[in-house]
């Protein structure tokens, strides 16, 4: 089953060749719009938010604190303590030791569940690798941005804190906005 | 999460691929489960000896069994080569291959359990389930199936009453096919066998007659109803 | 109609030929003192080679040229005698077992000494209790003649003999599986080489034949090889047991030269099929030979004229099918038959057939879609060639043929069956659209 | 069967021109061309290759079909294509046909990340599958047996677990159900799969069918470190890869391929017995007995406890090592005895005392076998020793080589042995008559006369042993692995000299693969015996400057000549015979030191000061395999931060008694042996690497101190005293503390059972099951009859090491005949 390299080419549209009459039109158009710009901000009002009594929206897509995840009808928790996650974590700041559901302790939906998963935030660097990872979308990154603590074992969130719902909600921003 | 099998088996949970594979597909819901083996799903009892081969010591044998395993053992260079015989004969005596007829010819034998019972769920013949002392394979396969045997085994099974000591079987190709429908009773062939004569073959089963005399294979005269009486 | 050549089954119709006095009596015996009084066993081997009498097991493979490979040397030789006859459609060596026992016996005595073995099996399926009660009479009267056992006829040769019952597992007529299973294991194929003729029964070298294989070796050794030669075609010497099953009017075992035309067998000794139908289609080598169509009834019945027309003459087990049957429950029946047969030890067979049988039960319920029988052929390709023994391809060949052959037919049948399922499903409240749209 | 010689051959894979052995494998010669071919079901370690899996097809050319890379021997000139278009289809095909029916549950499942399957279907699968059937589901998963969970859903039937239970391990418990696409793994009627080495099996799966229950879901592949090690439970010593997490947890034991030692294989003591390492009862702190118990105390006053205790006894000190101990322990022991203390009481040796001149005799390096001597020898005697209990994984090895080289087996042992079935002659002498045995097995190998006089003198019959001796003679190169039981009780000495006289009517000592080989009691007992640790001999077998008391003679001279003893990985009362004799000296002792993981019994009531011993894991030094492979045992993991290496305790108690050992370190000690040991000489940690250095095969071999084999001058064994019953002990694989530790393991703990032949059982009014007790002078034991058709008449075995009713109460180096009467109507001991 070889594959045609006809479909790989894609074809690029150039624009004009640099120089000439055209060429000096183009670059005073560009210098023109960018002035547009500069003399418009120039005379906006400065944007100042008074953190942390407001707080700047982020975009849906806001790669924040990590959120763990359960199942809506059953509570179950939906990480089956794969640690893939931690394998895919480039700051190694994921640990997760797995267990065995029984019977009468479910508490994944699977045959096995974390019994400890850890998060070292103070390590973790936000890529969303273990989001990537995550075959059964257990783990999510949420918008919270507000990690500041007074010790670092404080940042060691454990898996309780990633599963619990946060304090203050962070406010989003409509896509576009 | 728990979608009723077919089978009457309840889908754990516990396999979250498995669960959101079902219940991600609903037009499969209809289609039949895979039939499955009982054995497949049985955990080992832990509470039970591991089975070693068998001290002689410590088992039971019918006199009549041992000597005719031995004689068969001695048939043989190597010993084991008697499993099947050895096995059939213990099926004569116990109706079935039960872990106890198993642990009397191992202990013959001087081989594993474990060696006779894969040994009796790779064969047909050998029964590792009770049933029926008399037997009613009827042939099923590719000639029968072209004259219609399906029809033969359904009536076979519908003449059955319960408790009836007899195991009817559809059975792989049992080299009759110019008898074809026909049906192997207690290792006598009968044939061509018409689904109307069903009941009457289980009735002389069940009373111990010979079911339609003079039309088994071996049976004085017999000859296909297409061939000239020689 | 057409007229047999009786040479196997001459004298088939005696009464008590099963005897050891009525064959005696018929000039039993003698060429087994021919062969053991006068001939060295490599002539024997010699003979037969010259006879170009081919394995009529199903693989047609020269028979003295298997019995040459046997090693010489003193080790423990074994010959081991192939009565199970599981495949379907054949019931030929049925019919000489139960008829003519001590004609095997004298077979396999002389090929035995051929090749140097002492000890015989003959494994005969268990569901042939009636053959296997005659077998050990006639061995039991054969040894009472001192035709086998110890110094037989003289001559300095010890021939053992023990018929061993098989359980029911076609798997077990693979002549492997039957070494595994006559040496009281699982019947599972064995890895190819060591062949058996060098490492065979009980790590011994062993020769394996068919009971009509080795029926044939006392009419060779007797009248000789150049007799033989004259029946038959160049390449399919002699004569053949034909069983011809299914939907004929007159089914039963013929006995031809190979290589007269099929259509005289199936119309002329058979009879054709039922009145008012046609073949749809034949298998001309029992069930794992490639399906064959009405107008391939006019080849020469040979070894090399099927194997030309894309399938096999096999055990020489002709199954008719007429035009009443489906193909797709034609299909199905074969792909179940292996499915079960399947011994479980190679991946291709095991998952194969599994696969084959769930797709051909969905093209039945009508689920499939026409990229199935697309797969369905893959699989089948797939199958083909990666197998530990033929019998995956045993079924791939079959189930390939057909859909080459009904394709058609397959993708019709499914359609049909899906509006049926859909009329159902509407009958019964159970599909989401509404009664007239269906109507 | 000499071991052969393969010759190079050149073939073509893939267009590259590859040289191999020839008839290796196709699937192994790619290999050297650095061609990969994938396969399930090959494993060469398991015998023949099956061609079950077809995922080895290659195209070779001149070969109609594909042919299986594992079954096809590579012959000159031969063309192969592992990249055909043919070759990849079938490779795709059989990834599609072997994930039909397997769950895609990878993240749950123990195997991702290290399994086969998931690889090769990266590698050579087509990527997706066109089975859209639902598949087959099944509660999952089940339990095979207490150790092993069975996944049938993941199963993809590669022959591998079977195959090794009925090829290697020879239990023929677990087998292949049914028939088709209906078949499974498992074992008759539900019985569990309990058997020595039933753990391998995991370690062989190539998906996560079959798991370890111990390390279900403990780690991944990514969150764990492999530590190579040897495993120190027994004598074989076999290497192992520890899998740990954190640098803290053993999770997992798994076998490290050396041919020389052990062939891959572990047994399931060494696969599960991690877990007492992490056991709660584990003794991490020092202790001392302090108002009548023991009580955890600081390192600084269990050390000047230590001292002051041994340096008050002086000479009047004695020291039991145990077979755990490494040669660095061993070697500071000794040193801590003899220099320190001026007390040569030191002895390694459950019982008996070996003659120095025997000693040397025995060590020599052309008198000792190898253990891959045993696969190809030309006959092996396996002589008073049950392996699969005292060296398991020889057990596995003489099976290999009667099965694959046609090794001529013979079993000469007083309790019916598992390998009897394999054996070409068996002979059953009564308990204790060794030497008769050696005796009579001398007569049938000589002229004969006397044999029948002899043989009775060992109780066996002169049938059996002139089989036996048929058997070995004209044999080719014969091994004889013997147990130490033999060397031990009162005529120990003799039996010693009838074996070195055998050996030399067999010419073991000019003979290549012929040997001695021992299976002593003490997992380094060879090391410490090497390094010195016993009475008449100093390191290096060298004659010892004051000759000491033997085991047994220390326990009889306490309180007399002997106040402190230092117990070394070792309780008497559990391990050495006479177990009365060793309450009263234990109970009598000033002062009992001693160095333990576990508080047995006798240690919890007798130990004055008890230092933390560290656990195999976390231990670092050298042991010496009985066939002289000084191996390395290393640290996989930390020690608890209570416990010091037991070098320096020991290295801390010279210098606390004022003569400091002068070694800073666990290297420096084994740099002290090594110029101590002048047949050690040269040896570098560096040299042993991985997989150890048999001293017998280096230049120092040569300064093993000369010693002759004894040529006549043998005395006659003695008549076997009329007796009824005699008593025959042996260990039990499945007794000790780390049987007792393991969770996991303890369902297989030994208990005491009584085994009397069919006759003696319906004699004395006993059945299978019974209560009985066995009794001998005033001692009695009480254990479950079992009776056995295969149990001579006459003998009766109990199983030594048991926690409770152990049968060294009833031992003393001597034969002894004992009473059975059933427990209820226990007769007073005559």
């Amino acid at each position: 089953m070889s594959y045609p390299w006809s479909e790989d080419v894609i074809t690029v549209e150039r624009g004009p060749e640099p120089g000439g009459v055209g060429g000096a039109y183009r670059v005073l158009g560009e210098t023109l719009r960018g002035l547009k710009t500069v003399f418009k901000q120039a005379l906006s009002k400065p944007v100042t938010i008074e953190y942390p009594e407001e707080k700047t929206p982020v975009y849906p897509r806001f790669r924040g604190r990590h959120k763990l995840h359960r199942f809506e009808d059953t509570g179950l928790e939906k990480c089956v303590g794969c640690s893939l996650c931690a394998a895919a974590c480039p700051a190694g700041c994921i640990r997760v030791v797995a267990a065995e559901n029984t019977p009468d302790h479910q508490v994944s939906a699977g045959e096995r569940y974390a019994a400890v998963y850890e998060i070292n935030l103070t390590r973790c660097i936000f890529c969303g690798y273990c989001e990537i990872a995550c075959p059964f979308d257990a783990i999510t990154m949420g918008v919270d941005y507000e990690l500041a603590d007074y010790t670092r074992s404080d940042l060691i969130f454990t898996k309780e804190m990633l599963l619990a719902d946060p304090i203050d909600k962070t406010p989003l921003r409509a896509e576009g906005e | 999460m728990t979608p009723e099998h077919g089978n009457g088996r309840t889908l754990r949970a516990r396999d979250p691929v498995a669960a959101d594979h079902l219940a991600g597909a609903p037009e499969q819901a209809a289609t039949p489960v895979p039939s499955v083996p009982a054995g497949w799903d049985r955990s080992a009892d832990l509470t039970k000896p591991p089975a070693t081969i068998p001290d002689p010591a410590q088992v039971e044998v019918p006199e009549d069994l041992r000597r005719e395993i031995e004689e068969h053992m001695a048939k043989y260079p190597d010993r084991r080569s008697a499993a099947l015989p050895a096995l059939a004969a213990a099926q004569r005596v116990h109706g079935w291959c039960s872990p106890e007829a198993i642990a009397q010819v191992a202990a013959v034998m001087r081989v594993t359990p474990a060696y006779l019972s894969s040994v009796v769920t790779f064969y047909d013949m050998l029964n590792s389930e009770p049933v029926g002392r008399h037997y009613v394979y009827v042939c099923t396969s590719v000639s029968c199936h072209l004259r219609n045997a399906q029809a033969l085994a359904d009536a076979m099974k519908a003449a059955l009453e319960p408790g009836d000591d007899i195991n009817v079987r559809e059975f792989e190709c049992l080299g009759a096919c110019d008898m074809a429908p026909m049906c192997d009773v207690d290792g006598r062939y009968i044939g061509p066998v018409d689904p109307s004569e069903a009941p009457d073959v289980i009735a002389a089963v069940r009373e111990g007659r010979t079911p339609l005399p003079g039309r088994g294979l071996g049976d004085d005269g017999f000859h296909l109803p297409w061939e000239q009486e020689s | 109609m057409a007229d047999q050549t009786r040479v196997l089954l001459d004298d088939i119709d005696e009464p008590g030929l099963h005897t050891i006095e009525v064959y005696e009596r018929l000039g039993g015996y003698q060429a087994l003192r021919k062969a053991l009084t006068t001939m060295e066993p490599d002539e024997i081997v010699a003979e037969l080679q010259a006879s170009g009498l081919r394995g009529r097991g199903g693989a047609g493979f020269s028979m003295g040229q298997k019995a040459s490979f046997m090693p010489k040397g003193t080790m423990d030789k074994y010959l081991c005698c192939n009565a199970d006859e599981s495949e379907p459609g054949t019931f030929k060596d049925r019919l000489l077992m139960q008829k003519n026992p001590h004609r095997l016996i004298e077979g396999i005595v002389i090929a035995a000494v051929a090749a140097g073995a002492n000890r015989a099996f003959i494994y005969i399926r268990g569901e042939y209790v009636l053959q296997a009660d005659i077998l050990n009479a006639a061995v039991a009267e054969a040894r009472a003649r001192g035709y086998v056992g110890a110094n037989i006829l003289g001559s300095g040769h010890d021939v053992d003999l023990v018929v061993h019952r098989g359980a029911g597992a076609y798997i077990c007529g693979e002549e492997t599986a039957l070494l595994d299973s006559l040496e009281g294991k699982r019947g599972n194929p064995r890895l190819k080489p060591p062949f058996p003729a060098n490492q065979g029964l009980f790590r011994g070298p062993t020769l394996i034949n068919n009971v009509e294989t080795l029926s044939n070796v006392p009419i060779v050794i007797a009248k000789g090889a150049e007799w033989f030669k004259q029946r038959g075609t160049e390449k399919s010497t002699g004569t053949k047991v034909v069983s011809v099953s299914g939907n004929v009017q007159r089914p039963g075992n013929y006995e031809i030269e190979l290589g007269i035309p099929a259509r005289e067998i199936v119309y002329g000794l058979a009879g054709g099929p039922p009145p008012g139908r046609k073949v749809k289609c034949w298998f001309p080598g029992g069930s794992s030979a490639p399906v064959l169509l009405e107008e391939d009834l006019d080849r020469p019945y040979s070894f090399e004229s099927m194997a030309e027309a894309g399938s096999m003459l096999g055990s020489g087990a002709i199954i008719v099918v007429d035009d009443s049957v489906p193909i797709v429950s034609l299909a199905l029946r074969v792909a179940r038959f292996y499915r079960h047969e399947s011994c479980g030890k190679c991946v291709p067979c095991r998952e194969g057939t599994n696969w084959t049988v769930k797709m051909l039960e969905r093209i039945d319920r009508g689920e499939a879609t026409p990229m199935d029988i697309e797969i369905l052929d893959q699989v089948q390709q797939n199958i083909m060639g990666n197998c530990l023994c033929v019998l995956g391809d045993s079924m791939a060949m079959p189930v390939r043929s057909m859909i080459a052959k009904f394709k058609d037919e397959f993708i019709a049948h499914n359609e049909r069956a899906r509006e049926a399922a859909d009329r159902l499903a509407v009958g019964a409240g159970l599909s989401s659209e509404p009664v007239d749209a269906a109507a | 069967m000499p071991k052969p010689e393969p010759k190079l051959i050149t073939f073509e894979i893939d267009g590259r021109e590859v040289q191999a052995p020839e008839g290796m494998m196709l699937v192994d010669a790619a290999r050297l061309g650095d061609v990969e071919i994938p396969f399930f079901c090959y494993e060469p370690k398991l015998g023949a290759p099956v061609g079950a899996c077809r995922m080895c097809l290659v195209e070779i050319e001149g070969m109609p079909k594909l042919q299986t890379s594992c079954s096809t021997p590579v012959k000159d000139g031969m063309v192969v294509s592992t990249t055909s278009e043919r070759v990849k289809q079938a490779q795709n095909a059989v990834v599609e046909f072997l994930l039909v029916n397997h769950p895609l549950d990878c993240p749950v499942c123990d195997k991702g990340g290290e399994c086969p399957l998931q690889d090769i279907s990266y590698g050579w699968g087509a990527g997706r599958s066109r089975f859209i059937e639902p598949k087959r589901h099944f509660e999952k998963p089940v339990a095979l047996s207490p150790l092993i969970a069975i996944d049938r859903e993941r199963c993809i039937l590669c022959y591998r677990c079977v195959r090794f239970s009925q090829e290697i391990a020879e239990d023929y418990q677990l087998v292949f159900l049914e028939r088709g696409d209906h078949t499974f793994v498992g074992t008759h009627d539900g019985h569990p799969y309990v058997a020595p080495f039933s753990g391998n099996i995991v370690e062989l799966c190539p998906v996560g069918a079959l798991t370890s229950q111990a390390y279900r879901f403990r780690a991944r592949p990514w969150d764990i470190e492999d530590a190579g090690s040897i495993c120190t439970l027994c004598p074989s010593q076999c290497n192992v890869k520890y899998t740990t997490r954190d640098d803290t947890r053993v999770l997992r034991v798994l076998a490290r391929d050396n041919q020389g030692v052990d062939d891959g294989w572990l047994c399931d003591k060494g696969r599960f017995g991690y877990q007492a390492i992490h056991a709660p009862e584990r003794v991490t702190q020092p202790l001392v007995r302090d108002g009548g118990a023991l009580r955890p105390v600081s390192w600084e006053r269990a050390l000047s406890e230590a001292a002051r205790a041994l340096a008050r006894a002086g000479g009047r000190s004695a020291a039991i090592v145990g077979g755990q101990a490494t040669n660095e322990e061993g070697f500071l022991v000794q040193h801590l005895m003899r220099e320190v203390l001026g007390s040569p009481h030191v002895d390694s040796r459950p019982s008996g005392v070996l003659d120095p001149a025997q000693a040397r005799a025995l060590a020599r390096p052309d008198l000792t076998a190898a253990v891959p001597d045993i696969e190809w020898a030309g006959a092996v005697l396996v002589l008073d020793t049950e392996l699969v209990d005292e060296m398991p994984i020889l057990d596995l090895r003489v099976r290999k080589g009667v099965r694959r080289n046609g090794v001529r087996l013979v079993v000469a042992t007083s309790r019916p042995s598992s390998l009897d079935p394999n054996a070409r002659a068996v002979v059953r002498f009564t308990p204790g008559a060794g030497e008769a045995f050696l005796a009579a097995l001398g007569a049938a190998l000589g002229d004969g006369r006397g044999l029948d006089e002899l043989a009775g003198r060992a109780g066996a019959s002169p049938e059996a042993v002139r089989a036996a001796a048929d058997a070995l003679r004209d044999a080719g190169p014969v091994v004889v692995v013997w147990g130490e039981r033999l060397s031990g009780g009162e005529r120990g000495r003799q039996a010693v000299a009838r074996l070195l006289d055998l050996a030399r009517t067999l010419e073991l000592a000019g003979t290549e693969g012929a040997g001695l080989l021992e299976v002593p009691r003490g997992t380094n007992a060879r090391g410490l015996r090497e390094v010195g640790c016993l009475p008449n001999l100093a390191p290096g077998l060298a004659d010892a400057a004051a000759a000491g008391k033997s085991a047994g003679e220390i326990a009889a001279a306490v309180p007399e000549e002997i106040s402190a003893l230092l117990l070394v990985h070792a309780d008497p009362l559990s391990s050495h015979p006479d177990r009365g004799a060793w309450e009263r000296a234990l109970d009598r002792a000033g002062s009992v030191i001693a160095f333990a993981d576990f508080l047995t019994p006798g240690l919890e009531e007798h130990a004055t000061v008890v230092f933390p011993s560290e656990s195999e894991a976390e231990k670092d030094g050298t042991m010496t395999h009985p066939d002289g492979r000084v191996q390395r045992v290393r640290q996989a993991i930390a020690r608890p931060p209570e416990v010091l290496p037991n070098w320096q305790v020991l290295a801390e108690l010279c210098e606390r008694i004022g003569k400091p050992a002068g070694v800073v370190s666990g290297p420096a000690v084994f740099e002290r042996i090594v110029a101590s040991v002048p047949f050690y000489e040269g040896l570098t940690l560096a040299e042993l690497g991985g997989k150890g250095v048999r001293w017998q095969e280096r230049d120092g071999a040569g300064r093993v101190p000369e010693s002759t084999l004894p040529e006549g001058g043998l005395e006659e064994p003695p008549p076997l005293e009329a007796a009824d019953l005699r008593l025959g002990t042996a260990p039990s694989l499945w007794s000790g503390p780390v049987v007792e530790h393991s969770p996991i393991l303890r369902f297989l703990l030994a208990d005491q059972r009584v085994e009397l032949s069919v006759e003696d059982g319906e004699r004395l009014g006993v059945s299978t099951g019974d209560e009985v007790a066995v009794t001998v002078g005033g001692a009695s034991v009480r254990g479950v009859a079992r009776l056995r058709s295969d149990v001579p008449p006459g003998s009766v075995f109990l199983v030594e090491g048991t926690q409770s009713e152990n049968a060294t109460a009833l031992t003393n180096g001597r034969p002894r005949a004992v009473k059975v009467a059933r427990a209820a109507r226990e007769v007073t001991p005559a």
